[in-house]
């Protein structure tokens, strides 16, 4: 197995505050890698590093073994890494099927002017888009749903759709920050399967941020704990499980 | 471009279709000033003059026929200004218009009227080239080229011992701007050293800069082209800062609106006139008694001149009604505005601008010109523009 | 240049940037507690110009409507500024009420508040037009009773000159900053203000009638701009309906310069402009109304807060 | 029909002129992006095609080009305006929100100033006497109509193409976009360059038109006239600006009968529009629309 990604002494401070302290981990290829620690911990700041939504202070990762540090979002986007978003951000005045169609800007390439004339070229992409779109509504269970607004949607399938615009990017690397947040245990069973599922149909690896537990633990190949932005243990569910440091970071945030 | 072919077909087939319409009684007069915006200071004294005008000479009308004064609001831009004239010549159908209030909605508005052959008097354009816009283009406004050297003469037969001088004027003010360029031709004319040239904005409130760079520049004879508030203001402030030596006004002074902005500092300013209420001649008698029945004022050369305006094309539809042997209201409307135009440039007018005529272009021939101080009374809040000199 | 001219320019500077600074207060403390910037903050300062005229000189009109219009008493300078400047923080909350409120209500769009308070500036001034006409008014010059309109102090050939007026408003702006710093951070009002500005949801869970602070703020908000035009009127002699645009645009430099939302970033992006068209060359003079808007673009474009602004952290 | 033209040929044109001005709006706010530029690059564009119909120096060249000159100087004015917008958009577009608009704000003021005091563009007076392109005035219809239909089409294409949708996710969620791998400055700057190019030729087109041009055409009352347009007109529909430039520009025409109080009314119109019609005039009736459906539908009321 290849590493996909790897991250070299990753810090970010704002202001005063370290919110991410020298954090060194590598990501496997087809991996689903865990990322939990207590609130306040760097786990968003993490994601933000990586995609380039936060530019570091020091420190530098590199994907597929070209350094991406310091490239703008759009670019870390279009090379393979999409995200969701803590508190989802969707284009919620758009359809759902816009949202699924707008992520796919990176893998298409129809200019201004090719679009505006309709050129063959443009008409062409313009249909495997759309093609893609309905392809992955129909997997995130929401082509009933295609001309509603994303803002109208239920929170889960605001979530779901969120992954699903994601996907729409074609991405080797998918970044889930929380996204079991606000489900009760049945969706958050299926969101399980349905993690796995993508996994299997689209060969992506996975980086993701969790508070449930459970759902980390049985769902992960490997586990990063972060703790005050610092790095504290990193391992298998089990061994992650049994750690002292963990444990105590744990209990003394109760 | 489909579109634009419909369009054309359509035209070509209606064209012709509009039929030859008399002219209405009472006789409609168009004004087109501004009303609204920025500008509407000066449009208002323009409006009181013709309103003015339109009361007296409907004493006797033309040859019996009234008139009647129909206004449209330019504001204070170019496409409400050729809206105006659009909606006077189409509309209302006057025989001619008065107006606009500004030169550069004149440069928009007028070929309009032109083109419809509909004759125009502005009131108060005096740039360069207005006449020019069309045969169908004439003024009463003198060119500031005229006007303004007076006052340097004058003030040097005042006080022959001006050496130095300073000219202010307001920048974003197309009349200021052109009449500061004839004060400094005339200074030189006059051998005079030009000690500072400061410029300033009509919108401008604070002249501290100004006026100490005069006092730095000891200059004795200051010049000024500016507008009625920012000019009378920066008399004001350059007088309290101690400034003793003479000041001209240019025409943005010759208004009444300047003596309660400087007050007693007003007193002693000269001012060359195209107009002055104080001019001995029946009709501006006539015409300054009747303003100040209704406006409890002395009439501003703006109201004059629109006053002028007017009387001008009531007494061209009287010259063309010998002319024609028939009442305007017989004749067509096309007839009555081309002969009109005609009849405008013949002759000369006795006017409360004094004797003046228009040339084969449509510009003034003015015969005679004021310089006057101001005078203001003890209070220091009625004051009159006394007439040192006429210029003939 | 020398000394005199130097210190002159400095003298200029703070009084003009004195006006400027206690109307962009104005601006700045509706745009602290609400995130929109009123434009018809301009028509607020020409309606403060003319009821400190009408009411110190005792007539409402010039022409217009109510041109005949007599006011049976006439008031002193500073009362008749001080009471102008509360009619005017009076039409401030009408603002509010007519422009803003409604719009907030809806949760419309923000932009749309540009347009409403737009469309109130436009009443406004052409209401003032329509009633009181298009005549520039003058100020008469005896506001200030006996005192001198000037002092000039000469050594040799440096000359100096301090106008009555310019020493007022630097007085008066003084005034309005000490009490505005005492009533924002050492009264009750202020610091529910405070919250207010900070977070408006977490202020109105905390028991805070955020409806009323909004309305306190757009009160104060027309009562400095009112008083910036008194005063401006006052000192410079005239006013008249299109007064307030030029202002209204440059209190907008004043503001962006010193950090949007800031008080005393207000006050100092006043100065900076009044200072710097103060020392404009008089051979560009022309050139001096673009100068608070190239210090505004620059501004943006080397450090968008401003001045004195705070930075804010999007949170993902 | 003649009579027709004649009475309301130049309203017309104007009306057609204020919607593109209008569009020009809209581009940048199609990607979120309020722009209160337009006046300004109108402002250029009319100085580029009025020195270039005027000026002595180019005279060799009218000669030679014959009306050839005003496609020229359309094609200047868009150019110039073009170029310009992508200087001032990379720097100034990294702002967000309010500080562009002021940015923007900015730019048109110093235009303006520099405008009144140049030589090249008459100073106060500005420039007149512009050679027509046209006899009468509602035969400009016949070049602002075409360019009109043009616009509109552009923004139909334009909505539905990948471009429009990368603007539309900018509008939506800036961040999020970037997010989504579109590249938000480049978007961002190109939305704001085709409405100043746009302006630039309206500007072009228009100095002509009026016979005459100066500082004053490009002013910051004009940009919130613009600005009005598209919200009330609607700004998430390519229907919004042309019906808002429609309604608004003619109001104080339509108005004219209130002589100096027409004005007044106008600025109501705008405060009432605003707080009644939040979506603007083409939201109104498209919630008027979905009301009716929905009460006669026999599904009415369900979801």
């Amino acid at each position: 197995m290849s590493v996909i990604i790897q991250a070299d002494g990753l810090c970010r401070n704002f202001g005063g505050l370290q919110a991410v302290d020298s954090v060194s981990f590598s990501v496997n290829e087809g991996e689903i890698f865990g990322l939990i620690g207590p609130n306040g911990a760097g786990k968003t700041t993490l994601f933000n590093l990586i995609t380039g939504l936060t530019p570091v202070s020091s420190g530098s990762f590199s994907y597929q073994g070209r350094a991406i540090t310091g490239l703008p979002p759009h670019r870390i986007a279009g090379q393979g890494i999409a995200r969701t978003f803590q508190n989802i951000r969707l284009f919620k005045g758009l359809s759902v099927l816009e949202n699924v169609r707008i992520s796919q800007h990176a893998c298409t390439r129809t200019g201004l002017f090719s679009g505006i004339l309709g050129l063959p070229a443009s008409r062409r992409e313009e249909r495997e888009v759309e093609e893609k779109a309905w392809e992955i509504l129909k997997l995130i269970g929401l082509s009933g749903r295609a001309a509603e607004l994303a803002g109208n949607l239920a929170y889960g399938d605001q979530r779901r759709l969120e992954i699903g615009r994601a996907l729409a990017l074609q991405p080797k690397v998918l970044l889930l920050d929380e996204p079991a947040a606000g489900m009760n245990a049945a969706e958050k069973q299926s969101l399980t399967g349905f993690i796995r599922e993508v996994r299997e149909l689209f060969h992506v690896t996975m980086l993701l941020i969790e508070h449930h537990v459970p759902l980390v633990m049985g769902l992960c190949d490997r586990i990063l704990v972060l703790h005050f932005g610092s790095m504290i243990a990193l391992g298998d569910p089990a061994a992650v499980q049994q750690d002292q440091a963990v444990i105590e970071a744990y209990l003394g945030a109760e | 471009m489909k579109f634009a072919a419909v369009v054309t077909l359509v035209v070509t087939l209606f064209a012709g279709a509009a039929g030859a319409e008399n002219v209405s009684k009472p006789i409609p007069i168009g004004i087109a000033v501004a009303q609204t915006s920025n500008v509407a200071l000066f449009g208002q004294e323009q409006m009181n003059g013709a309103k003015v005008a339109e009361k007296y000479f409907n004493i006797s009308g033309i040859n019996g026929t009234p008139i009647k004064l129909i206004s449209q609001d330019t504001g204070g831009d170019e496409a409400g200004a050729i809206n105006a004239f659009q909606n006077l010549v189409s509309k209302e159908k006057v025989v001619g218009i008065v107006g606009p209030t500004l030169s550069q909605q004149a440069f928009a508005a007028d070929p309009v009227a032109n083109r419809l052959k509909v004759p125009v008097i502005a009131p108060s354009n005096t740039a360069k080239g207005i006449p020019q816009i069309g045969e169908f283009v004439g003024r009463v406004s003198a060119p500031v080229a005229k006007v303004a050297p007076f006052a340097v003469t004058q003030a040097l037969k005042l006080n022959p011992a001006i050496k130095r001088v300073a000219i202010l004027y307001a920048q974003n003010d197309a009349f200021c701007s052109s009449e500061t360029t004839i004060f400094q031709q005339a200074v030189k004319r006059q051998k005079l050293e030009i000690a500072t040239l400061q410029k300033f904005m009509t919108t401008d409130t604070d002249f501290t800069t100004q006026a100490t760079a005069v006092l730095r520049a000891k200059a004795d004879l200051v010049i000024i082209s500016g507008l009625a508030a920012d000019g009378g203001n920066l008399v004001k402030q350059l007088r309290q800062l101690g400034y003793k030596g003479t000041i001209i006004g240019g025409n943005g002074f010759n208004t009444t609106n300047v003596f309660p902005v400087c007050g007693k500092n007003c007193e002693g300013i000269l001012v060359a006139q195209a107009y002055s209420p104080l001019a001995q001649n029946p009709l501006n008698k006539a015409f300054v008694d009747e303003y100040r029945r209704t406006f409890i004022k002395d009439p501003p050369q703006f109201a004059a001149q629109s006053f002028t305006a007017i009387q001008l094309i009531v007494e061209g539809l009287r010259k063309v009604e010998i002319a024609t042997k028939k009442k305007i209201t017989q004749l067509d409307l096309a007839t009555v505005r081309v002969e009109l135009n005609k009849a405008l440039r013949k002759g000369s007018y006795m006017t409360p601008l004094g004797e003046i005529s228009l040339d084969a272009e449509g510009d003034i021939n003015q015969h005679s010109f004021y310089v006057s101080k101001i005078k203001m009374d003890i209070s220091g809040k009625v004051g009159v523009f006394a007439i040192v000199s006429v210029v003939k | 240049m020398y000394t005199g001219e130097y210190l002159q320019n400095i003298l200029n500077g703070i009084s003009i940037g004195s006006v400027y600074a206690i109307f962009a207060l104005g601006y700045t403390l509706v745009f602290s507690i609400l995130g929109i910037i009123n434009f018809a903050h301009g028509a607020v300062f020409t309606l403060g110009a003319y009821l400190t005229y009408s009411l110190a000189v005792g007539h409402f009109g010039i022409g217009g409507l109510l041109a005949d219009m007599q006011v049976p008493f006439r008031l002193s300078f500073p009362l008749s500024l001080l009471l102008g400047s509360l009619l005017s923080g009076v039409f401030g909350v009408l603002i509010e009420r007519c422009a803003f409120r409604p719009l907030r209500l809806r949760g419309a769009d923000p932009l749309l508040a540009l347009v409403s308070s737009l469309g109130v500036a436009l009443v406004t001034i052409n209401v003032i037009q329509y009633l009181v006409g298009s005549e520039i008014y003058s100020f008469p010059s005896e506001v200030y009773g006996d005192i001198r309109p000037a002092f000039t102090f000469q050594r040799g050939d440096t000359t100096i000159v301090l106008r009555t007026v310019q020493l007022i408003i630097f007085a008066v702006n003084m005034t309005v900053l000490v009490l505005l710093r005492y009533l924002i951070s050492c009264t009750r009002v202020g610091k529910a203000l405070r919250a207010v500005a900070e977070n408006s949801s977490t202020a109105s869970l905390l028991g805070i009638n955020v409806d009323r602070f909004i309305l306190y703020t757009f009160f104060l908000s027309g009562f400095l701009g009112g008083m910036a035009g008194g005063l401006v009127g006052t000192s410079f002699g005239i006013a008249g309906p299109y007064f307030g645009v030029s202002y209204g645009l440059k209190g907008l430099a004043v503001i962006v310069l010193g950090g949007l939302g800031s008080i005393p970033g207000a006050v100092l992006g006043g100065m900076v402009i009044g200072l710097a068209e103060a020392f404009v060359p008089s051979d560009y003079s022309a050139y001096k109304e673009a100068v608070a808007f190239a210090y505004l673009f620059t501004m943006l474009l080397i450090c968008p807060r401003g001045l004195l602004g705070r930075a804010t952290i999007e949170k993902v | 029909m003649e009579g027709f033209l004649q009475n309301y040929g130049f309203l017309l044109v104007t009306l057609l002129q204020q919607s593109l001005l209008a569009f020009s709006l809209y581009f940048p706010l199609m990607a979120g992006q309020l722009s209160l530029a337009s006046p300004g690059f109108y402002a250029l564009g009319g100085y580029i095609a009025a020195i270039m119909s005027t000026a002595p120096e180019c005279t060799p060249l009218r000669e030679k080009l014959g009306t050839g000159i005003y496609p020229l100087e359309w094609l200047a004015a868009g150019l110039i305006s073009g170029v310009l917008a992508l200087v001032i958009g990379i720097s100034a577009l990294r702002l967000r929100g309010i500080y562009l608009a002021l940015a923007t704000i900015a730019f048109v003021e110093i235009l303006r100033v520099i405008c009144l005091n140049l030589e090249i563009t008459g100073g106060a007076i500005g420039i007149f006497d512009i050679p027509q392109l046209f006899a009468e005035r509602w035969s400009y219809g016949l070049i602002f109509g075409p360019l009109l239909l043009l616009t509109l089409l552009f923004v139909y294409r334009l909505e539905n193409s990948r471009t429009g949708r990368a603007l539309k996710a900018i509008r939506e969620d800036e961040l999020a976009a970037g997010a989504m791998g579109i590249h938000t400055t480049y978007y961002k700057v190109l939305a704001f360059v085709i409405g100043a190019v746009l302006a630039g030729i309206v500007g072009a087109m228009s100095a002509p038109f009026l016979n005459t041009w100066n500082a004053r055409q490009g002013t910051f009352d004009a940009s919130i006239s613009y600005l009005a347009y598209v919200l009330i007109g609607g700004s998430r529909s390519m229907w919004g600006p042309l019906l808002g430039a429609v309604l608004l520009a003619s109001l104080p025409e339509l108005l004219r009968p209130l002589k100096d109080a027409r004005l007044i009314i106008n600025g109501m119109v705008l405060v009432v529009a605003s707080i009644y019609l939040p979506q603007g005039i083409v939201g109104a009736l498209g919630r008027l629309k979905r009301c009716v459906v929905k009460n006669t539908s026999p599904m009415g009321g369900e979801r």
